[in-house]
């Protein structure tokens, strides 16, 4: 019900919006909860397990009853929080948890059979037989638990992250926030003021205290504006700080646009939904504000019931009057700021139960004291209440429970880095324990504070010491008047008696759950909350923990301390996977890295794939070829017998400098570079500390202290660093530079008998054997362009390549195909490329797979005895040389069934295919136009001493077995005559 | 005799405008590694000097001017921008031409700080990131150099292959902050 | 967490790539068992460690760092190339 | 007590005042035959069959917190033996026989559910690993099998194929693989031990391991020192703070590996899925949260707490492969020490000390090794001599480099894995 003349948005525009399909009118500044409780709305949604009808327990992100589902398809939205939701036109929210409707849940009838379904139930039953989990027990408890759905769909939303930097992050805007931004502020500190709501203000917003001789919702304003006012204050409104990492991290997550019409965050628009904040700050001061929480007792958990905090929101900020009868329950004075509050707003109080015996008279209501509410009525909406008293037992009618069992501070982000809060006895609470989060100091409530004026004075003397430790001065504060009032209460967890008596809301964890777990043993807190799932909930546990600790303490005869604390994690409130993952959908994942070659290749319809970060051709079909065999046999083919051209820039290159330039190389390398010869170029071995061969590739030595190192395309990045590494922090005093310049040519390779007539008139000096012989290399000015040329084959033809300032690259592989073309060759790809190399027994890292030594390929002789290496002492290691290791060999088919599959495992013909007869797998495979039957390179066990024998190869996985013969793995032109001459 | 056409990393993808922000390619000219060898510091920075009016820069600063640069570029490295270095520097550094292994960027107006902030992991703000000021650091996922040109431009450089992402990132990041108003 | 680069200053951790403890590498000749040491044996302290940090996606300086295991905590910072863990040559 | 439908109907009736503790809380001993060094899946496991297959009951679990709290507790609760390297392949399959009939061989319902492992793959390269694993994994006794992109789509629908970036281009797939109630697991086998007279002792930290003549006699507790014949390793990733206190150095690292659980949901993921690109794996568990993890943190820590990076790093995953899940809220997300080896496989072998017994360097392999771990360990513990599906487990291949098993081919190197 509204009340006319109350709230702060009085006469804010109507908004109408929808519930369950029901049209309703609401205020503009409304939460959707404030909305239904405007419109008589108690019934909102379903317990977890119980199916019970819930209604709106609270005012803020820790509602653990109202949770709705907004939206359709792309956009639907589970688990919507309704009191933080804001209203907005035409905002369609509906109940989840419950079918057909929240009003009947056939569920329901989970909460007639919940003698059967206490604590950890589940583990002592459902066994037999084994085969029915799955079958029966499994997807009858999936189909019953959750909350919400996802609509399967991909979320149509924008999500964006954005980094912030600051000397003082304020953590809420209460009135030790508010105090202690405005003190920082002034002192010209770098502030960020951050509050999970959508206007700042926090408690003041919510209670009729005047601060400063004003309403304190006044107060709070004008410090605003002066913050506002200030170039070094950023003001964050409903931004929640979720996490406290090292070294002054935080995470907060900013809702932009949830309380907008859809339109606004659909992908047309690109407004995101979501902004996911990583704040680095030097100093944190917590305001966070505390939690009212719950009393336990019978059936307290009925629409209707509401914490008293709660009710005085609803009535002060929003003019809403949660009920006509209200009663209120309290172990504490505050509470009765909600009678007096109601009663001034005209409403009726039925009656204030306080369970102390000294409790405040209040005003012109019944004040029953020495009270209890030990049980409730109503199915779908609170119709009474039963007081027991010295009087005895009485019930009292009432559609309104407002309650408080006192304030639980909120210490969350103090857990966040394993600090453990330390029980503050006066106030019956935790409070954060000093330093747990390094540069941070707790203000006001979240600090045990109660008081305004407290929280005013705390949030001023947490700036103070902040700003000092930052070295800036601070003028002392001026603090506002306030109330001041001392905080009472009496420990009141839960009110004895028979029935259920509720912690944990919306894991319906009763107070009987937590003594079963106690008898059972589950003694400790972290089982009791396990074993019976109280605080796993999605509000953490922020409205149930210290209770049900509380409740665990007198259940094994310990106190609360002894007991343990609750521990928080990360994040505060739930964060969309969508917002801290935003950016990464589709290509922006990970960066894509295009060849100069990529849109020559799309035109000629080549078929790309991604390499790593990078796109490479696989192939180029041709009219009329249907598959890749086709297009890949033909590719091979020319190759062989004209020339082709091939893009192979995403090899790293890395320049190499320096007068130690070649004893830095001689330590890299297994083999020797010193002596290579400037103009030539050498084949090279690395291997890691631990001995296994790390990566391999060409070097060219272009000038006396000048190398170019080739590296292959997947450890470009890796062996960067690795050098890096030798260089920096093994060798510092060797005098050598490197930077790659992998992005600055463009290199193609040109292969195939045909080759060397491709470039005359290419290059303007004569290419043959005396210029350029095989392992040649140097400068050469293509079509007056400076590149560079190198006489290396990876495809066992005579071949080179040809590199140019990545600028010409696109328009040197025009030319290069339109030569090559010309001659009955062309472009080949990714998948030609691999059969030529197989044909040459040339490994890729389908071969040097992490596992491998030098040995095991056959490359043992690089491994120079003449001079140290790195990974040369561990390399000697006797599992390093064992003759039984699986060692690189070629196999080909014999028998029927010519088939090679790669990653299939070889066998001993008459061996049974178990794996402890395996005697090796097959790393690469492919069909060889050249030699006219599938290839292989494999490991096999003692490879290189059984050529000639006969393998059996399995792939279960694609249902091949065959005979294969174990040949050498160069299957083509072993001598290298072709490449050479 | 056919002759062999340059294309820059951005070509086709630039200019973008995004309500009061700009994002263009800019051609900087010739881009040299430049990397003292030991000892060699103190003699290259005078060579630098002597051959093109500009120190060897600091740790996260920019010497010269538009046209004529040199960026810190990491541990013991600069790159000079705009002219072909001086062969005198070879005595005293490595010199690595890096002229088309960067995409170079201009991103300039109202938010351009805003449009970083959601890229680059490193307080870029006016106050404490002034012109002359460079970092590497990371673009998303790239490796990356931002310099302040200007009270509210930019220059970005990545690698020349991810061109197309870097653009795909900072239009994302401009239309974001557009959108906010 | 956060690191201090000596050339870049305070940067997130998601620049950095690291190697783990910083150990003095063996001489060449050492006996396999220091070579053993070396590359697989860890004290692990819950404590105190020196570390060894790429700076990769910034100025690619190596690092080490003294780190506390049980507290994230960073005690120092220096450029590797001065630590002295090449070992003799 | 022996747990039953019928048990929890007749407490049901009777207001649920029958039921007894789960284990007993008893005084430490002066000495035990056995004592094992926490209380974990692990340790509880090895007490669990050296009491029930060995007949050894004069066992001691020292755990320096409460039972359970370590690894076994805070996990993605996935179970598979789809490893492809002997010694992994033989270990993971005899562990998940044994998971397949835990629940009526403990008489507790650890939820124990083979809904199913998908590993994706994105291109060839994937692919073909996939397949040398799925062949590995079938010549081990083990099932696997192959899936095409469109057999994928029939059975998680929801999967991003068109993702621009890294097409999925099929699966591997093993049926038997799922996941299981994690905490369970750990209350399943105290349960067990303790009704077989194993002492279960908690908030006893061992300060020191008592060693002469080079043999183990006994531990240093927080309460009071105990004499033991056999002092048995199962500290996971405190394995290296307890060795040192036997003067012994581990090749282990300890690193902190996050997880990750959303808001409850209706069901939406029926399988547990993994990612070869950004290497993610997800699945749901009953409750409705959408359970999932990614890699390491990739630093040394204790703290059991990660950082944001590679929290993002894991949520980008998840949005890129799935984007259908963007709107699920993460709840809570948490770390655990891993007690990670230079091949990222784990150690069980006896240690230079005469009685003293190693089982560590489980790396991410922990939960789903936990029966296994548990029988081989305590075989190893009772008679002396490894068991036949732990045999490659050695301690000293690290130095010999022989029958080095790094799964993922990253090398043989502790900042590789």
């Amino acid at each position: 019900m509204r009340l006319p003349g109350k709230g702060l948005n009085q006469g804010a525009k109507p908004i109408t919006f929808a519930f369950n399909g029901r049209h309703m009118t609401g205020l503009e500044g409304d939460t959707l909860a404030a909305a239904l409780l405007a419109s008589g709305v108690h019934l909102v949604g379903r317990s977890f397990k119980y199916h019970r009808p819930r209604g709106i327990l609270t005012a803020g992100s820790e509602e653990p009853n109202a949770l709705v589902t907004i939206g359709t398809g792309g956009q639907q939205d589970p688990n919507v929080r309704a009191t933080q939701q804001e209203l907005f036109e035409g905002l369609e929210a509906r109940s989840q948890n419950c079918w057909p409707s929240v009003e009947r849940d056939v569920m329901a009838v989970n909460d007639l059979a919940a003698p059967f379904f206490g604590a950890g139930f589940y583990y002592k039953t459902f066994m037999w037989p084994a085969a029915f989990w799955e079958q029966l027990y499994e997807p009858l408890i999936r189909k019953a638990a959750g909350l919400g759905a996802l609509s399967g769909e991909a979320d149509q939303d924008r999500y964006e992250k954005a980094f912030a930097f600051c000397d003082v992050l304020v953590i809420g805007s209460g009135p030790a926030g508010l105090m202690a931004a405005l003190t920082a502020g002034r002192a010209g500190a770098d502030v960020i003021l951050c509050e999970e709501d959508s206007r700042m203000g926090g408690r003041l917003l919510a209670e009729r205290e005047e601060v400063g001789g004003k309403p304190g919702h006044a107060w709070a304003a004008e410090v605003l504006a002066e913050l506002e006012a200030m170039g070094n204050v950023r003001l964050m409104t409903r931004t929640a700080v979720t996490g406290a990492y090292d070294q002054g991290t935080y995470g907060a997550l900013e809702r932009v646009s949830h309380h907008l019409p859809r339109r606004h965050s659909l992908k047309g628009s690109h407004l995101p939904r979501e902004c996911f904040w990583r704040i680095a700050a030097r100093h944190a001061v917590l305001a966070a504000g505390a939690i009212e929480r719950p009393v336990a007792f019978r059936n307290n958990d009925r629409p209707g019931i509401m914490m008293a905090g709660a009710v005085r929101a609803y009535l002060n900020r929003w003019g809403v009057a949660p009920g006509e009868r209200v009663t209120i329950f309290a172990n504490n004075d505050q509470a009765h700021r909600t009678a007096r509050d109601l009663h001034d707003a005209g409403v009726h109080i039925a009656a204030v139960i306080d369970s102390r015996h000294e409790a405040p008279d209040g005003g012109p209501y019944q004040v029953i004291k020495g009270a209890q509410v030990c049980d409730s009525a109503g199915r779908q909406r609170l119709e009474s209440i039963t007081v027991r008293s010295v009087k005895g037992e009485e019930k009292i009618q009432t559609d309104c429970l407002a309650m408080s069992g006192g304030w639980n501070p909120s210490v969350h982000l103090t857990c966040h880095l394993n600090g453990r809060p330390v029980w503050k006895r006066e106030a019956l609470a935790f409070i954060p324990s000093e330093g747990a989060v390094p540069g941070m100091v707790a203000a006001g409530a979240c600090n045990g504070t109660f008081s305004t004026a407290g929280a005013l004075r705390e949030g001023a003397e947490a700036a103070a010491k902040v700003l000092e430790a930052l070295g800036l001065k601070s003028s002392a504060a001026d603090l506002p008047q306030a109330e001041d009032d001392p905080y009472r209460i009496a420990a009141l967890w839960a009110v004895p008696g028979k029935g259920r008596a509720w912690l944990d809301f919306q894991n319906d964890v009763t107070v009987k759950d937590v003594k079963q777990a106690a008898t059972e043993n589950f003694r400790s807190v972290e089982h009791m909350k396990r074993y019976t799932t109280q605080g796993m909930a999605a509000d953490q546990g922020k409205n149930s923990n210290v209770a049900a600790l509380a409740v665990l303490a007198d259940a094994t005869g310990r106190t609360i301390p002894e007991t343990g604390t609750t521990t928080f994690r990360p994040p505060f409130v739930p964060v969309a996977i969508g917002a801290m993952g935003a950016g990464a959908a589709d290509e922006g994942f990970k960066p894509q890295r295009f060849l100069t070659s990529h849109g020559e290749s799309d035109t000629r319809g080549a078929h790309q794939v991604e390499v790593g970060l990078w796109y490479r051709a696989a192939y180029f079909p041709k009219p009329g070829e249907t598959n890749w065999r086709q297009s890949c046999d033909r590719e091979v083919t020319l190759v062989r017998n004209a020339v082709g051209i091939c893009d192979v820039s995403t090899l790293g290159k890395i320049d190499i400098q320096g007068a130690d330039a070649g004893k830095f190389l001689d330590f890299l390398y297994t083999n020797t570079f010193s002596t290579l010869k400037a103009g030539k170029v050498r084949y090279g071995l690395m291997l890691r500390e631990d001995g296994f061969v790390m990566d391999d590739g060409t070097t060219a030595r272009l000038g006396e202290n000048h190398f170019v190192m080739t590296t292959t395309t997947a450890a470009a990045g890796q062996v960067m660093a690795h050098m890096e590494y030798v260089s920096q922090v093994l060798r510092p005093d060797w005098d050598v530079r490197f930077t790659s310049v992998t992005e600055q040519w463009a290199q193609f390779a040109v292969a195939g008998p045909k080759s060397r007539e491709l470039l005359d008139g290419l290059l303007d000096e004569e290419v043959n054997g005396e210029t350029w012989p095989f392992m040649g290399c140097g400068e050469a000015t293509l079509l007056g362009v400076k590149g560079r040329l190198f006489r290396i084959s990876f495809s066992g033809e005579h071949a080179y390549e040809l590199a140019v300032p990545a600028r010409y690259g696109e328009s040197l592989f025009r030319e290069l195909l339109k030569r090559a073309e010309a001659m009955g060759g062309g472009a080949y790809g990714m998948e030609a490329l691999n059969v030529l190399r197989i044909e040459k027994g040339l490994i890729t890292h389908a071969e040097i797979n992490g596992t491998v030594t030098a040995f095991d390929l056959g490359l043992q002789g690089m491994m120079s005895t003449k001079k140290d290496f790195l990974g040369k002492p561990m390399s000697t290691r006797e599992g390093l040389m064992a003759e039984d290791r699986m060692r690189l060999v070629g196999l080909k088919p014999v028998g029927a069934a010519k088939e090679i599959t790669a990653g299939a495992h070889l066998f001993t013909p008459g061996d049974s295919v178990e794996r402890i007869y395996d005697q090796g797998y097959v790393t690469s495979a492919g069909y060889s136009p050249t030699l006219g039957h599938p290839i292989g390179l494999a490991f096999l066990k003692e490879g290189p001493d059984r050529i000639g024998e006969t393998v059996r190869l399995v792939d279960h996985m694609r249902g091949a077995d065959t005979l294969c013969e174990v040949v050498s793995p160069v299957f083509f032109d072993p001598e290298g005559d072709r490449a050479r001459g | 005799m056919a002759e062999l056409i340059a294309k820059s990393p951005c070509d086709g993808l630039l200019p973008v405008t995004v309500g009061g922000m700009s994002l263009t390619e800019e051609d900087p000219g010739a881009m040299w590694a430049v990397a003292p060898f030991n000892g060699e510091d103190k003699a290259l920075s005078q060579a630098l000097e002597a051959a093109h009016g500009m120190a060897f820069p600091a740790a996260n600063r920019a010497t010269g001017k538009a046209g004529s640069r040199a960026v810190w570029f990491g541990r013991g490295m600069a790159l000079l921008m705009g002219p072909e270095p001086d062969a005198k520097l070879a005595e005293h550094a490595a010199l690595t031409d890096q002229s088309d292994a960067w995409a170079v960027v201009r991103l300039e107006g109202q938010g351009a700080e805003d449009v970083l902030a959601r890229l680059v992991p490193v307080d870029l703000r006016a106050a404490v990131f002034k012109r002359g000021h460079t970092v590497r650091s990371e673009l998303k996922h790239m490796m990356a150099s931002v310099t302040r040109t200007g009270p509210q431009a930019f220059q970005i450089m990545v690698f020349r292959s991810m061109a197309k992402t870097l653009v795909h990132d900072l239009k994302t990041a401009m239309e974001a902050v557009a959108a906010r108003g | 967490m956060r690191i201090t680069c000596p050339l870049c200053g305070e940067r997130d951790r998601r620049e950095f790539y690291y190697k783990g403890a910083a150990l003095v590498r063996p001489a060449e000749g050492a006996d396999l068992d220091v070579w053993h040491g070396y590359v697989n044996l860890r004290e692990n302290p819950a404590g105190p460690l020196d570390e060894l940090w790429y700076h990769e996606m910034g100025c690619n300086s190596w690092l080490k760092v003294t780190r506390d295991t049980a507290t994230h905590e960073i005690l120092a910072v220096q450029l590797a190339s001065e630590a002295g863990l090449g070992g003799e040559t | 007590m022996r747990f039953s439908g019928w048990r929890v109907l007749r407490e049901g009736l009777t207001g649920n005042k029958g039921w007894k503790p789960h284990w007993r809380d008893p005084e430490p001993k002066s000495e035990y035959d056995v004592v094992i060094i926490g209380g974990g899946g692990h340790g509880l496991a090895t007490a669990y069959y050296l009491a029930k297959e060995h007949g050894i009951t004069n066992v001691a679990v020292l755990e320096k917190g409460y039972l359970g709290g370590g690894n076994v507790g805070r996990n993605t609760t996935i179970v598979r033996a789809n490893y492809y390297l002997p010694g992994n392949s033989e270990f993971y399959s005899h562990s998940l026989k044994l998971w397949e009939g835990m629940e009526q061989d403990l008489n507790y319902n650890a939820m124990m559910s083979q809904r199913g492992i998908i590993n994706l793959f994105h291109n060839d390269g994937q692919r073909d690993a996939a397949v040398r694993r799925g062949n590995a994994i079938v010549n081990q006794g083990d099932d696997a099998e192959l899936l095409s992109r469109e057999q994928v789509r029939k059975l998680a629908p929801f999967l991003n194929f068109e993702n621009n970036r890294f097409p999925i281009m099929g699966g591997l797939m093993q049926r038997r693989a799922g996941t299981a109630r994690h905490d369970a697991v750990a209350w399943g086998y105290a349960r067990g031990a303790d009704m077989r007279g194993v002492d279960l002792i908690q908030n006893c930290e061992v300060t020191g391991i008592d060693v002469e003549g080079g043999k183990v006699v006994g531990v240093q507790t927080v309460r009071g020192p105990i004499r033991a014949k056999k002092v048995a390793l199962a500290a996971a990733g405190r394995s290296g703070q307890v060795a040192a206190m036997a003067g012994l150095t581990l090749p282990v690292e300890s690193h902190v590996l996050q997880a990750f659980v959303s808001e409850g949901l209706k069901p939406i993921v029926d399988h547990v899925i993994t990612f070869a690109e950004g290497h993610l794996y997800i699945s749901q568990s009953d409750k409705g949260g959408l359970v999932f993890g990614s890699y390491l943190d990739f630093y040394s820590s204790y703290a059991a707490r990660g950082n944001l990076p590679m929290v993002e790093h894991t949520m980008e995953t998840f949005v890129a492969m799935v984007p259908a899940v963007s709107k699920a809220r993460l709840l809570r997300s948490w770390g655990g020490i891993m007690d990670m080896t230079p091949d990222g496989s784990p150690i069980i072998d006896h240690s230079p000390i005469d009685g003293l017994y190693l089982n560590c360097g489980w790396c991410y392999g922990g939960f789903k090794a936990t029966p296994g771990s548990g029988s081989v360990y305590a075989h190893l513990i009772a008679t002396d001599r490894p068991h036949g599906a732990a045999a490659r487990f050695k301690l000293d291949r690290f130095r010999s480099g022989a029958g080095l098993m790094d799964e993922e081919g990253t090398g043989a190197q502790h900042n590789l894995h």
